[in-house]
Formats: structure tokens, sequence, C-alpha cells
């Protein structure tokens, strides 16, 4: 079974050190949540493992293979996508070309990217938007054609970065159940970066929590919940005003 | 008194109509929660008070002076400082410069140095993490530390009133409790006025203030934060709003 | 990709109904077509006016086609600046001469060429597409070596390229005549040739934009980030891009040749460059359409000053513009379209029959 | 061998200044400003009457240096601002290729009023005839205006960057080549502050004017184009937006190019250039960002 | 039409070539003048078309193109051979004889055009010969240093004529003690002249293969980097209106026609000076005015002895043109050049900044086409 996993990675940046032997496991069907304070190296594990950055130590596998030396777009040839964390559409291009152009770089011919462009859209839900150019759209809707690109060529694995930031409570509970989706239709691995605890609380199979670089705690939503330690480094008031949101999503 | 008072603001890009007739009127001293679903003319609206999309109608007062149609620069240094969506930082400048360009615009006052030095330090209590990089490159900052700064930045600027659209992008749980709190110091210490833009209304329930729900480009929803609450009306802003 | 048994596909998206062969060729056909109707019309025009100068003006023309549509390619399509392609323009007009002179005058006059060179002599047809050829296979080389560059050192490292080739033709005297002007090239006075040069480039571009190496490199060009994790190998289409427009601007380097009959290293370096990039910005860098239409405007335009600057009678008297006015009328037109119209006369849209259309 | 390093030091700083005013407009604007080169001929073409006569009439050339000079500058500085006002503070929101052919249509306007005025005729002019005296030091011989000309491009050097380090100019400038509107929330009167670097753009195209008229005697439309070519080259080479990599770059092409005029044999001297492009495609290849990666060029993910 | 002769300039009335084109240009109509003032041409007005090349070269065939519509009988094109190629070749395709102003290349001629060719000029590789030659024998010049800008065909051929002369002085005591190139746009041509002060002993003679702007720049480096050895030139850098900018410049040669200083040793060529002041208002500013007043004069000379203008026969009777005498030196014409391989140069000798005639000379022998043609 397809296995993605980061093994001991640290990377250090002219003496920063952003992360610090940290070690990542994703599944197919399986959502994961990575959660931890600004600039606790969570969008550089993300990097990392999608070949944006070289560690400087430790690798990435694939069902055992490693990734580490892969340029992005290998990468992504091997069944793995990534959103950003701002959204980085290709701003002149339709909505649709926007997924096209994935389909494209994974080698469908433009009659089969269209196609299945498409039936991505109409899958999301977003079938309206597509005829309109990606640089116009307001903020939501412009995550959602980004999660619509990174699925174009059903990856085994998705890593999304900050998929909710900004968005409303409502907005945030469709997104909720787009991902599981994503995760129990598709069969894709999720990982998922947010500072929206209670989204992450109320949506993860298994959660990671880095600080300072290094994994300071993982386990179940309630485990996490539940420690102290992530209490202290992380969370403020919102775990509790959020809470009520994850419930309603459970 | 009021500070900024709004009259029929309309902005526009090209056919698509983004504000539709706000008239408002913020008093000094005053927290104001903007909330509203995606795509309801929240950022344009502050952008068109800041002066970077100009409103294509409607009038403008800050402090007694009629900007409409005035400079962003001209402004900024009458005491309105913007915070915008999205992180502009300014990226190839380090950290401690991003903060001090705001500055300039007090150079004529007296002791404005030791005061700027004192803003400074508060910036950083407020951020360690800015003061341990202030040297570093301000566009390597993570995300949320890019929000931090932006944030402090404006604060640098001592203004009479700071725009903050969407505070929380991005920043971890337990910071933004702590932008707030700074704001609301700041506030009772020199009467900030706060206009800040929110996507949801749990954080003005929290803090409190009035709030404004916007749909649509219109100004659907005036009251108290804490009151209105998670009330019927607010739901019904919200689920009025058709999706897709 | 993934394991299916593990997953209750949707059957929308296990098995997507896809769109009807050549649909998109279909759809977007039109604007190559009217480009190349437009293109017909000016030379039908020309034919009929009889006038030689006129004819030769016309043929000009024709070539600027050809040689924008070859930096749209490129430059459209990756947004990256090219300040080389001029380079190669001049390897096609020297191929273009080292085949078609008469083997007589080359052995006295570019006695290095290689044997075969010398003996040639083909018809100025065989020889353009050599020509082509030859300059597409230059830009393949370097641009194997350059495509990984991106931005203005991109920008640089063409034009680095461009002037490595200029200095090169202008001193190998025993293969290229060194500066001096390379003569006896047979003459070609009838527009036709042209004609179907212009419309072969529109075509070449037009298929190229609608494959999926033109899609991917726009979205590159827009965001190579986001393009690189959407499995796009950003050099690679840059590259193929690069090739194919090296060949189009060979193929004009030729049909310049051809049509005044003499070559110089210094026709194809920083003037021609310039005016090239200029019409190209000026129609709309990022659209086909834009790229022909601003050979047809600025050309026009450039046209009618000439004319008004070489007096025109108005009743008694003539109105004609103090010498040199050409020039500086030219460039504050330029620079007022550009300032009302940043993104170019076309902006980065497509002609077409019903209404015009953004670009795909 | 003192005397080719002389050599270099002299071709270089000419190549440095000229990249300093490049830098120093792409810095604020993103702008590769091709009317660089038209802004050098025009400072010089100021010392002459117009006349369409070979021979140049000299009007401003004869005054007193301490005058002659700040006269170029001041002409370079204003002719540039006027760009700015006039044509450039149009294109804000342009794309840089848009920005780019502006600037060269804008070039080929000036470059056209100065042949309508002067004729394409080079003319000649006996500027500062004080500084052809060779001069000698540590055993090399050089021009007395080399001399000047390197030390004078090192001041210059330490000078601006000081200026844009330390002052607060320095730091508005920055602020507003890197998001224009985002400066002027914050107050920065943006517009001024641009002006500000397009006359010191401009007074380094007089500086230029002044160096190579005298050096060769000579005033001609096309003077500033090769300059300007060289130096946007080693603004690029030298790192974008690293005022002292566009320096050093600038110097070091001036070594590439006398260093190859120097070591080429006779038959290959010809193609010193082909060598000089050859060795600036290897360096973008090792370095794209350039040598000195200026902060900021680096776009993390 | 049969009423009129027709005379067609396709030539720069604009741009970087109209500096060069106009003068000569300006000469030619003032021969023109003369001719119809005394009667025309087989009894024929004399009348002019002219269509601007714009200094560019695919503007030069479209000028071609247009002046040949109207009727042109004689082509005459631009002065430098780059730019007026293209139209003389639209000439050639028509049959007509084309006539360059002034261009210095053997290939303005059979050898690059056509059969029905010609340039009004001397070739560039006679002025490198002459010069030489001349200050072999009369300055005693042993040691020569050879300094070629390779920026155009002019400066080579001017090298070229040194390097064919060069030989022969050899074997009698002179010698090439080094060479460099450079570019006419080099900013600084520091490396070359350190070379050349690191030579044991100053050069005699610098045989400075080059033309404006950048022999200015060249003369004003070398004298600046104290060099004072005796600089000879081709005819590119005639006239006076430079020499500002190298103050006090001395034993500095030239090659010329004909003199604009006033002191011409020929009268007739004075008397030229004056009438072209007064058509034009300036005067002459450097010697390439006189070949179009020549290339008329011989044409018509031509013509009226073939008593047509058809191209064949106007081009034989050129070519049975041997020494024949014009106001700027003897012209000769043959089957194979149509340029002159052979000219009385005079020479211009600056001292302290002052131009002056001393003296004239001719080589000894005529630049063979094979040192022409390589
Ligand atoms: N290219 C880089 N050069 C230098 N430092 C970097 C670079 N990329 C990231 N960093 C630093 O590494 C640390 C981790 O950054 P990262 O973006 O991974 O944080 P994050 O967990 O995603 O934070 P956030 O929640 O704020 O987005 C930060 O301190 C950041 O400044
Ligand atoms: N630059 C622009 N050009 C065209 N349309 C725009 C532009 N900026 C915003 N819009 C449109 O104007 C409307 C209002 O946008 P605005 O950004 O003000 O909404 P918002 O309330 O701030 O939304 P969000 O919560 O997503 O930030 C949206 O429909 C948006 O698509
Ligand atoms: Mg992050
Ligand atoms: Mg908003």
């Amino acid at each position: 079974m397809a296995h993605l996993s980061a093994d001991n990675i640290s990377v250090a940046f002219a003496g920063l050190k952003a992360l610090s032997s940290v070690t990542l496991d994703i599944r197919p069907g399986q959502i994961s949540g990575l959660i931890g304070p600004n600039g606790a190296g969570k969008t550089t594990l993300v990097n990392v493992l999608t070949g944006f950055q070289m560690p400087t130590e430790g690798s990435v596998n694939l069902d055992g293979k490693p990734l580490t030396n892969l340029k992005p777009h290998q990468v992504r040839r091997l069944g793995i996508a990534r959103t950003f964390q701002g959204g980085r559409l290709f701003r002149d291009l339709a909505v649709i070309d926007n997924l096209e152009v994935t389909g494209v770089g994974l080698g469908m011919s433009r009659r089969a990217a269209v196609a299945e462009a498409e039936a991505m859209l109409d899958w999301i839900g977003i079938s309206a938007l597509g005829g309109r150019a990606a640089g116009t759209l307001p903020y939501t809707d412009e995550r959602r054609v980004a999660i619509g690109r990174a699925l174009m060529g059903r990856p085994a694995f998705i890593l999304l970065d900050e998929p909710a930031a900004g968005m409303s409570a409502q907005e945030a509970t469709d997104l909720s159940s787009l991902v599981k989706r994503i995760a129990r239709d598709l069969g894709c691995g999720v990982l998922i970066i947010e500072h929206n605890v209670g989204l992450v609380l109320g949506l993860c199979d298994h959660i990671v929590v880095l600080d300072s670089g290094a994994v300071i705690e993982e386990g179940t939503p309630t485990e996490i919940r539940q420690s102290e330690k992530v209490r202290h480094a992380y969370m403020g008031t919102a775990a509790d005003t959020a809470l009520p949101v994850a419930e309603v999503l459970l | 008194m009021s500070l900024l008072v709004l009259a029929n603001i309309e902005v526009r890009y090209g056919r698509l109509t983004a504000v539709r007739g706000v008239s408002l009127s913020i008093k000094d001293g005053d927290t104001v929660f903007i909330t509203g679903p995606n795509g309801a003319g929240k950022s344009s609206l502050l952008r068109a008070i800041a002066g970077v999309t100009p409103a294509s109608n409607g009038t403008i007062d800050f402090d007694g002076y009629n900007i409409t149609g005035k400079a962003p620069e001209d402004i900024a240094r009458l005491g309105f400082s913007m915070v915008p969506e999205g992180r502009d930082v300014f990226g190839s400048l380090t950290i401690e410069e991003n903060l001090m360009v705001g500055t300039g615009m007090k150079a004529k006052d007296r002791g404005w140095k030791a005061k700027r030095a004192e803003d400074l330090e508060a910036v950083y209590q407020t951020f360690p993490i800015l003061k341990e990089r202030r040297h570093g490159q301000a566009g390597l900052l993570s995300g949320g530390q890019q929000q931090m700064l932006v944030i402090g930045r404006a604060l640098m600027t001592n203004p009479r009133l700071i725009a903050i659209d969407e505070p929380s992008l991005g920043l971890a749980p337990n910071i933004t409790d702590q932008v707030y709190e700074r704001l609301i110091a700041l506030q009772s210490l020199r009467a900030l006025t706060l206009l800040i833009v929110e996507q949801s209304s749990t954080r003005a329930n929290l803090v409190g203030g009035r709030m404004l729900l916007m749909r649509g480009g219109q100004i659907v929803l005036d009251g108290d934060a804490r009151e209105l609450g998670n009330s019927a009306a607010v739901q019904a802003a919200y689920f009025g709003y058709e999706d897709h | 990709m993934t394991d299916a048994s593990l997953s209750t596909l949707p059957p929308a998206l296990a098995n997507p109904r896809k769109p009807a062969r050549f649909a998109l060729a279909r759809r977007t056909i039109i604007t190559p077509i009217l480009l190349s109707l437009l293109i017909l019309a000016v030379a039908i025009v020309t034919v009929m006016t009889g006038s030689r100068p006129f004819n030769q003006a016309m043929i000009d023309i024709m070539v600027r086609v050809v040689l924008v549509v070859g930096l749209y390619i490129f430059i459209g399509n990756s947004g990256v600046l090219s300040f080389g392609h001029i380079g190669f323009t001049c390897l096609g007009a020297y191929a273009a001469a080292w085949l078609t002179i008469n083997p007589l005058m080359k052995k006295t006059s570019l006695p290095g060429l290689p044997s075969f060179l010398l003996e040639a002599r083909l018809p100025y047809w065989q020889s353009a597409i050599i020509a082509a050829l030859f300059a597409g296979l230059a830009a393949l080389i370097f641009g194997k070596v350059l495509m990984r560059l991106s931005g203005i050192a991109a920008s640089i490292a063409t034009f680095a390229v461009l002037a490595m080739i200029n200095t090169i033709y202008s001193n190998w005297e025993s293969v290229t005549g060194a500066t001096s002007s390379v003569v006896g090239i047979p003459i070609v006075r009838v527009i036709w040739p042209y004609v179907g040069a212009a419309i072969v480039a529109i075509f070449i571009a037009w298929g190229h934009a609608i494959s999926r190496s033109g899609l991917a490199l726009r979205a590159a060009r827009d965001e190579p980030t986001a393009a690189a994790a959407s499995g796009v190998d950003i050099p690679k289409e840059r590259l193929i891009a690069f090739a194919i427009s090296g060949v189009i601007m060979g193929l004009g380097g030729a049909a310049t040749a051809h049509s005044i009959g003499v070559v110089t290293p210094d026709t194809f370096y920083l003037g021609l460059t310039f005016i090239t990039l200029a019409m190209l910005v000026v129609g709309g860098m990022s659209s086909l359409s834009g790229a022909v239409i601003g050979v047809l405007l600025l050309s026009a335009l450039i046209q009618a000053l000439r004319w008004l600057e070489a007096g025109v009678p108005l009743g008694s008297t003539t109105f004609a513009l103090p010498k040199g006015l050409q020039e500086i009328a030219l460039g504050v037109i330029m620079i007022v379209i550009l300032a009302l119209r940043p993104a170019g006369l076309i902006g980065n849209r497509e002609i077409t029959l019903f209404r015009v259309n953004r670009n795909k | 061998m003192l005397q080719i390093v002389f050599d270099s030091l002299s071709l270089g700083s000419l190549y440095a200044l000229g990249a300093l005013g490049i830098a120093l407009i792409f810095g604020v604007m993103r702008l590769v400003n091709f009317a660089h080169g038209d802004v050098i001929a025009f400072s010089i073409f100021a010392l002459l009457w117009p006349s369409t006569d070979a021979m140049a009439i000299v009007f401003a050339g004869q005054l007193p240096w301490y005058l002659l000079i700040p006269f170029v500058l001041l002409v370079g500085a204003g002719l540039s601002v006027l760009c700015e006002i006039v044509v450039f503070r149009r294109f804000r929101r342009a794309n840089p290729a848009t920005m780019m052919i502006a600037s060269f249509a804008l070039g080929f306007v000036i470059r056209y009023f100065l042949l309508m005025l002067f004729t394409s005729r080079p003319k000649s002019i006996s500027l500062l005839p004080m500084l052809s005296q060779p001069v000698e030091i540590f055993g090399a011989r050089l021009p007395l205006l080399q001399l000047i000309t390197i030390i004078a491009t090192v001041i210059i050097l330490i000078g601006l960057t000081l200026f844009l380090r330390r002052t607060r100019f320095g730091l508005e400038m920055r602020a507003a080549a890197e998001n224009f509107s985002m400066a002027r929330m914050l107050g920065i009167r943006a517009n001024r502050v641009i002006m500000g670097a397009f006359a010191l753009s401009g007074a380094l195209a007089g500086a230029i004017a002044m160096i190579f008229g005298s050096q060769t005697g000579t005033v001609d439309i096309q003077m500033g184009a090769s300059i300007m070519l060289m130096a946007f080259i080693a603004t690029v080479i030298g790192g974008l937006g690293s005022l002292a990599g566009a320096v050093l770059a600038g110097f070091l092409l001036g070594a590439a190019s006398v260093i190859m005029q120097v070591v080429l044999p006779v038959d290959a001297r010809p193609f010193r250039d082909a060598f000089v492009y050859g060795a600036v495609i290897l360096v973008l290849l090792f370095r794209p960002q350039g040598l000195i990666a200026a902060r900021g060029t680096k776009e993390r993910v | 039409d049969d009423d009129k002769i027709v005379v067609g300039f396709a030539t720069g009335a604009s741009g970087f070539m109209e500096a060069y084109d106009k003068p000569a240009q300006d000469a030619a109509m003032i021969r023109i003048k003369e001719i119809n003032a005394a009667g025309g041409l087989l009894g024929k007005q004399i009348e002019v078309v002219s269509a601007d090349t714009k200094s560019d070269r695919a503007e030069g065939a479209k000028a071609g193109l247009s002046v040949i519509d109207e009727g042109a009988d004689l082509v005459v094109v631009s002065c430098d051979y780059d730019f007026g190629a293209p139209a003389a070749l639209a000439a050639e395709d028509a049959g007509l004889v084309s006539f360059f102003l002034c261009a210095e290349s053997v290939k303005a001629g059979i050898q690059g055009v056509g059969k029905h060719s010609f340039s009004a000029s001397v070739l560039a590789a006679v002025q490198g010969a002459t010069m030489s030659e001349w200050a072999f024998k009369e300055k005693k010049a042993k040691n020569f240093y050879r300094l070629l800008d390779t920026w155009t065909e002019y400066n080579k051929g001017i090298c070229d004529g040194f390097d064919w002369m060069m030989p022969k002085l050899e074997a009698q005591g002179a010698k090439l003690v080094g060479q460099d190139t450079f570019k006419n746009d080099d900013a600084s041509i520091a490396a070359q002249i350190t070379r050349i002060k690191s030579l044991p002993k100053e050069p005699d003679a610098i045989m400075l293969c080059t033309m404006m702007p950048g022999a200015v720049s060249a003369i004003k480096q070398i004298r600046a980097a104290g060099i004072n050895s005796m600089i000879l030139n081709g005819s590119g850098v005639d006239g006076s209106y430079w020499l500002s900018a190298v103050p006090d410049l001395s034993n500095f040669y030239t090659p010329v026609q004909g003199s604009i200083y006033g002191d011409d040793p020929n009268p007739d060529v004075q008397k030229f000076n004056a009438t072209y002041k007064k058509e034009t208002g300036t005067d002459p500013s450097s010697q390439y005015v006189y070949p179009g007043y020549s290339m008329i004069d011989v044409w018509a000379k031509a013509v009226t002895r073939a008593k047509t203008t058809e191209a064949d026969a106007v081009v034989a009777e050129l070519e049975k043109m041997k020494d024949e005498p014009t106001l700027f030196g003897p012209r000769t014409f043959t089957a194979e050049l149509h340029h002159q391989n052979s000219a009385r140069y005079l020479i211009v000798d600056i001292e302290k900044g002052k131009p002056s005639v001393i003296g004239s000379w001719t080589i000894s022998e005529p630049v063979p086409m094979n040192a022409l043609v390589k």
C-alpha cells in the first residue's frame, strides 16, 4: 500500500533550524493534521515533501523509495500534490484551464485533461466558476480551485497548507466536508496544516504538533486536545471557542 | 466625536460593483468589527477609505478633513493606518527596516526618535520572534510571522485609527489572542480607534464593540457585537448568502 | 495511481466524458484563419496597386509578421523576454545565403565554406526550409543550456547569445564575409512566398499555443512555483517553445535575405531586435492576434508617417513633417499606446468571428 | 601588469557608473531603462548649440570645471526626472516588458530629437583638456582622467550605498521599490521618492557623459548605447537590486574585456566580445541570481 | 519618355547616413546644374528624383525601386556600400547603371553588385597603401604599427592596402613592429595603448585603420597616453570639424582627393568649394563631397560618348576610360574593376591643430585584385 513518509528530516537556513529530525507518515485515505505555532516549520515540511526544499538531513520516501533529489514536477508526477499558503492560481487563465494545466503537466492529452477538469469542478461543486478568470475570484473560491487543481490526476497524497485561512465558520465547515470526501471517495492521503484548531480536531485522524522545528506531540484529536504542552505552546482562547464547530462536524 | 464618516460609498471594478452605498460613522476610540461572507466587499471598503482603490462615489471624512480622492500617503499621514489583506511585507528589507518604513512622517515632531524606539520596543514585546529576527530578511519569514510584522508595522506609525483586514489570517490562536490584547491595551492607552475585518463573528463576540455585517456590498446589520452574538439575524445574514 | 479498491470513486470522476475530438482546435482555429485572411487581403490589395516600392514595403511587413510571430511563440507563452531571437534570424539569413548564392561567387567571396555548401545552389524555398531548421537546431542547442534560467537573467543570457552570434558573424571573414554585405542572394520580389511564410508561421504559433506544451508554458508564465507543483517541467516546455520559435525566426531570416538580396550581421542586431519586440508588445505580447496586428498597425503607422514626411499635397500647398519628426512621432505614439493599454492593443485576447475572446 | 589593472579599472568604472544608474531605476521600478543611454548622450549635447554643421558650436562647454560638472549633472538629472514625470509615471502598474519598450521608445524620441538638432554626424568637443595629461603612479602611466574616473566611481559607490542604507530616503526608496502601494499606505510620498531616484540616476548619466566626453573628445547620438548595454549586463550579473553587485560586475566586465584583449592572439582579438559574452552566460548559469544576490531576490515558497 | 534624362537618388535623406550622403549628393547636384545650364545631356535636361533610404537597408531596396519606377536612367545610391547595396541591386535587377556616392569597398561594383555598378570614390586599400608608401619614402618611417578597428569593411580595406604594401617596404628596410584591433564603439582602448607602450621603442608610424566617431576617441587616447608617433589614416578622418577634440594635434596625416582647406593646388577645386558654399550655405566638411561631383562628370561623359543612356552602352563607354581627367584626379574603369585601384592623393598634414596640404602621392603600382578580394 502506498505510503508517504518523511524520515528524520532536518532543515537549516543559515543558522536557523527550521526543522529538526521530524518524522511523519501519511497514508491513503487518512487525514493527518499538522499544527503548531507560527514559524514552527510546517510549511517548510510541506516544501520538503514536495521537492521545493532540499532537507539538510533525512529523506522523503514514497513506498520506501527515496524522493529526496527529485524536482517538484517530478514529485508531483509521482502523485504527491499540494496547495500553497497563498493561493498561487494561474491568474490569467480560466479556472478550468487552471485544472487542465495539471492534467497536461501529468502527461494527459488536452482532451483528457479538460474532461477530468470538468468532472473535478463538478465534484467539488464549483462548475459554475469554470469560465471565470482565476485572477478575479474571491478568496474562498480561490482556495477551492487550488484544491481542485491539486486533485487532478487523482494524486495519492495531497498536502494542504492553511486551506481555511480567512474563511468564515460556515465556509470552514464546507471545506471540512470536502476534505473528508477527498480522503474517503478519492482514497487520498491528506495532510492539512491549519490554525483553525476546531477544524483540525474535528477532521483529522491523526495530528502532529510542531514547535520550533521539532515534533512536540502526536496523536489522536482527543489526545492533542488534552495535551498540556500543546495548549501551552499553541492554543489560545480559540481552543475553547472553536470547539463547537468541531462538534458540529463530528 | 466622529473620527471617520463615510457617506454613500461605492466601489466598482469595471462592471462589478463591490461596495454599494455604504454610509457609516465611527467615533473616536471605538472598536468596530466588520464581518460578512466571502466577497461581501469588506476589503474593498477598507481599500477605498485608505485611498488605494478610490471610491467611485460618495465622500469620506477623516478627523474632520475630507479625504475623498486623496492620495493614500496623505491619508496615512492624517493618522489612518491600514493593514491590507494578504501579507504585504517588504520582502527584501530587514524586519526592523520594515518596522521603520512608516515612521518617517513624524520626523518633524520633537523627540520622535525616542518615541519611535519606545514603539519599537512595544512591538517587539508583543511579538518576540520579530526581535529575535530583527536583522533577518522579512521575505523569509513564515506566513504567520509576516502577519505579525505587518500588524507591528502599522502600529509603528502611531495611528489614530488602525484598520486591519483579517488580523488572524495565518496566525496561531495564541498569537491572535496577543494581537487583540495589544490592540485593546493601546486603545485604552491612547484612544486608538479599531476597524477590524474578520470573517467570523466569534472574535467580535469575545472582544465586544460594534459589529457591522456586510453582504453584497452593503451593510445589512449594525449593532453591539456581544448582543448580536450568534443571533438569528447574524445567522440569517450568513445563510442568506448563497454559496455558489 | 490510487488504489481503486480502497475508494468508491464517483463514476463521473472515474470515467469523465471527454469532449469531442479536436474540439479545442475547432473552437480556436478561427483566429489563425482570420489572421491569414487579413494577410491575404493585404497581399491582394498590394498586387492590385502594382507599385513596386509598395510591393516591397508589403513584403517587408510580411517578413516582420513572420519574425514577430516567432517572437510571440516564445515570449508570449513563456513570459520570458528574449533579446536573442534575432540571432536566429541571422543564422537563418546566412544559411539561406550559403545555400542559394551562385557557387562561382561563393568561391571568391566565402571561400571558407565547407565544400557541400560551396557547391550548393538550391531554389529559395528549399533553402528557406533548411535555414529555418538550422536556426531551430541552434535554438535547441542554446536553449538546452539557457532555459534553466528565468526572468531577467534569461533575457540577458539570450542577449549574450545574440551578441556572440553577431560578433562571430561580423568577423568570420571566410564564411560570413564579416561585416561586409554578402550579395548574390537571389531576390524574390513576388509577394506570395512571403505571404505563405507568414501564414505558416501563424498556424505553427496557433498549433503550439493550443498544444499541451503551450498551455503548460502559459501557466508557468504566471506562477512558476504552482506550475512546478502541477507537474510542469518548466525548462522543457520553455525549450520546446524556444526551438519552435527559433525555426520561425530562421524562416524569417531566410525571407529577409531573399527580400533585399543582401545580408550583413548588423542588420540582425539591436535595431531589428527592438523594433520587432516593440511591435509584439504594442500589439499585445501574450496574444497571437496581438503579434500580427502589432506588426500591421505599427508598420502602417510608420508608413503613414514616412508619407507625411515626404510631403502630402494639401490643396495648393504641400504639407510635410520636418525631417526626423517621423521617428519622434513614432516613439511618442508608441508611448501613448502603451500608457493607455499597458497590455498592448489586443491585450491577451484573440480575435474571433463573434467577439474578442479571452485567451485560452 | 599594474598597467592592465588600471586599464581594467578605468574601463570598468565607466560600466560600473552606468550599471549604478540602471540598477537604481531597476531597483525602484523594475524598469530596465533603455533611455539611460540617451540621457547620457543628451547631457553632453547640452554643452553644444543646436546646429547641423559638422563643426560643433560650443555653448556651455567652455565653462570652468566647477560650473561645467554641476551643469552636466543637472542636465542629466533634470532630463531623467522629466522622463519620470512625463512617461514612466504612467507605467507604475505595467509589466516590465511594457515599461522596457516604453523606455526604449522614449530613448528613441530623445535620440531623434538630438538628431534633428545636431544631425547624426559625431561632433567633437574638447572637455577638461587638462585631464588628458598622463600621470604616473606605481610605475604605471595613465591619463589623469582615468585616475579621476576610478576614484570618482569608488566615492560615488560608497556615498550612494551609505545614502541608501543609512538615510530615511534610502529606506523609503527601497520600500517604494518593493511595493509601491503598500509604501504609500505607510505615508511615504512615493512619487517624490521615485523622482529622487531618477534624479540620482540621471546625475550618474551626466557623470558618465562627462567622463566619456572628455576621454573620447567626441559626442555622438549613439554614444550612450554601448555603455548602456554593458551596464545593463553588469546590473544583471551583479545581482539585480544590489548596487555593490552592479559595480563589481561593471569592473569585472571591464577587466574581462581588457584581459581578453591582452591575452588573445591577434587573429582571435576581433572575436573578443564573443568571449566576453560567453563568460557572461557562464556566470549567469552558475549564479543566476547574480554575483551578489540582493536580499529579497530569493522568493520563498 | 524622351525629352528628359532622369537621375534617381536612392540615398539617406534622414538618419545615420544623411551626414555622408547629403554633401556628396549636393556636389552631384552642382554638376547636374552645370550640365543643364550648358544645354543638358544629349540635348535633354537632367531631371532628378529622389527617395529616402532612411539609413536602413530594407528601406534602401524600396527607395531603389521607387526611383526606378519614376524612370531613373542612373541610380545613385548611398555612400556606404552596405547601405547602398540593396538599392544598387534593385538597379542591377532592372538593368540600370548604379553609382555609389563614395563607397570605397571593391564590392561596390562588379565584385559585389554586378556589372552595371560603379563607385565614385577610390578604394580604401589605396589609402592604406598610399599612406604607408608615402610615410616610408617621404618621411623615412621605418617601424610601423597597425591598429585596426574591425567595425567596418572600409576600415579593413585600409589595412588591406597597408598589408599589401608592407612586404614591399619591408624588402626596403621597413618593419611591422606590432598590430592590434579594437572596435569603433569601445569605451576605452587603454589595453591597446598599453600594448603599444610596451614596445621597446615607440613606432615611427601608426597605421590607424578606422573611421568616425571612434577615430577621434582613439586618436585622443593615443595622444593622451603620450604616444607621439606619426599617425597615418584613411580619408575617413578628413575634415577639421573634430580637431577641437584633440587640441594641438600634430604629426597626423590623411590622404584626400581634394582639399577643403583652401589650399588645393588646383584652383578649380577652390572654385568648386566656393560654388558649394553658395549652393548649400556651408563649406565642404570633408573630401567626401568631391566624389559626387566626379561621378556625374564621368557618367555624363560616358552618356555623351555612347549617345544614349542605355545601360550596356554607357557601361562600355565608362570601361573605356583610362586616366579620364576630373576635377579630383584621373579616373580609370575597366571591365574587371569599376573602381579606382590607384589614385593621386593629396596628403594633408595636421600640425598644432592646423591642417594643410603638404604634397601628393600616387602609389608606385595599382593595388592588384588579389589584395582586394581575399
Ligand atoms: N527560505 C528560508 N530562508 C530562511 N528562513 C526560512 C526560509 N523558509 C522558512 N524559514 C524560516 O523557517 C521557519 C519555519 O518556517 P515555516 O514557513 O515552515 O513556518 P510555518 O510553520 O509554516 O509557520 P506559519 O504558520 O506562520 O505559516 C520560520 O522561522 C521561517 O522564518
Ligand atoms: N481587483 C479586483 N478586480 C475585480 N474584482 C475584484 C477585485 N477585488 C475584488 N473584486 C471583487 O469584488 C467583490 C468584493 O471583494 P472584496 O475583496 O472586497 O470582498 P471581501 O468581503 O473582502 O471578501 P473576503 O472575505 O474573501 O476577503 C468580490 O466579488 C471580488 O471578486
Ligand atoms: Mg506556513
Ligand atoms: Mg477581504
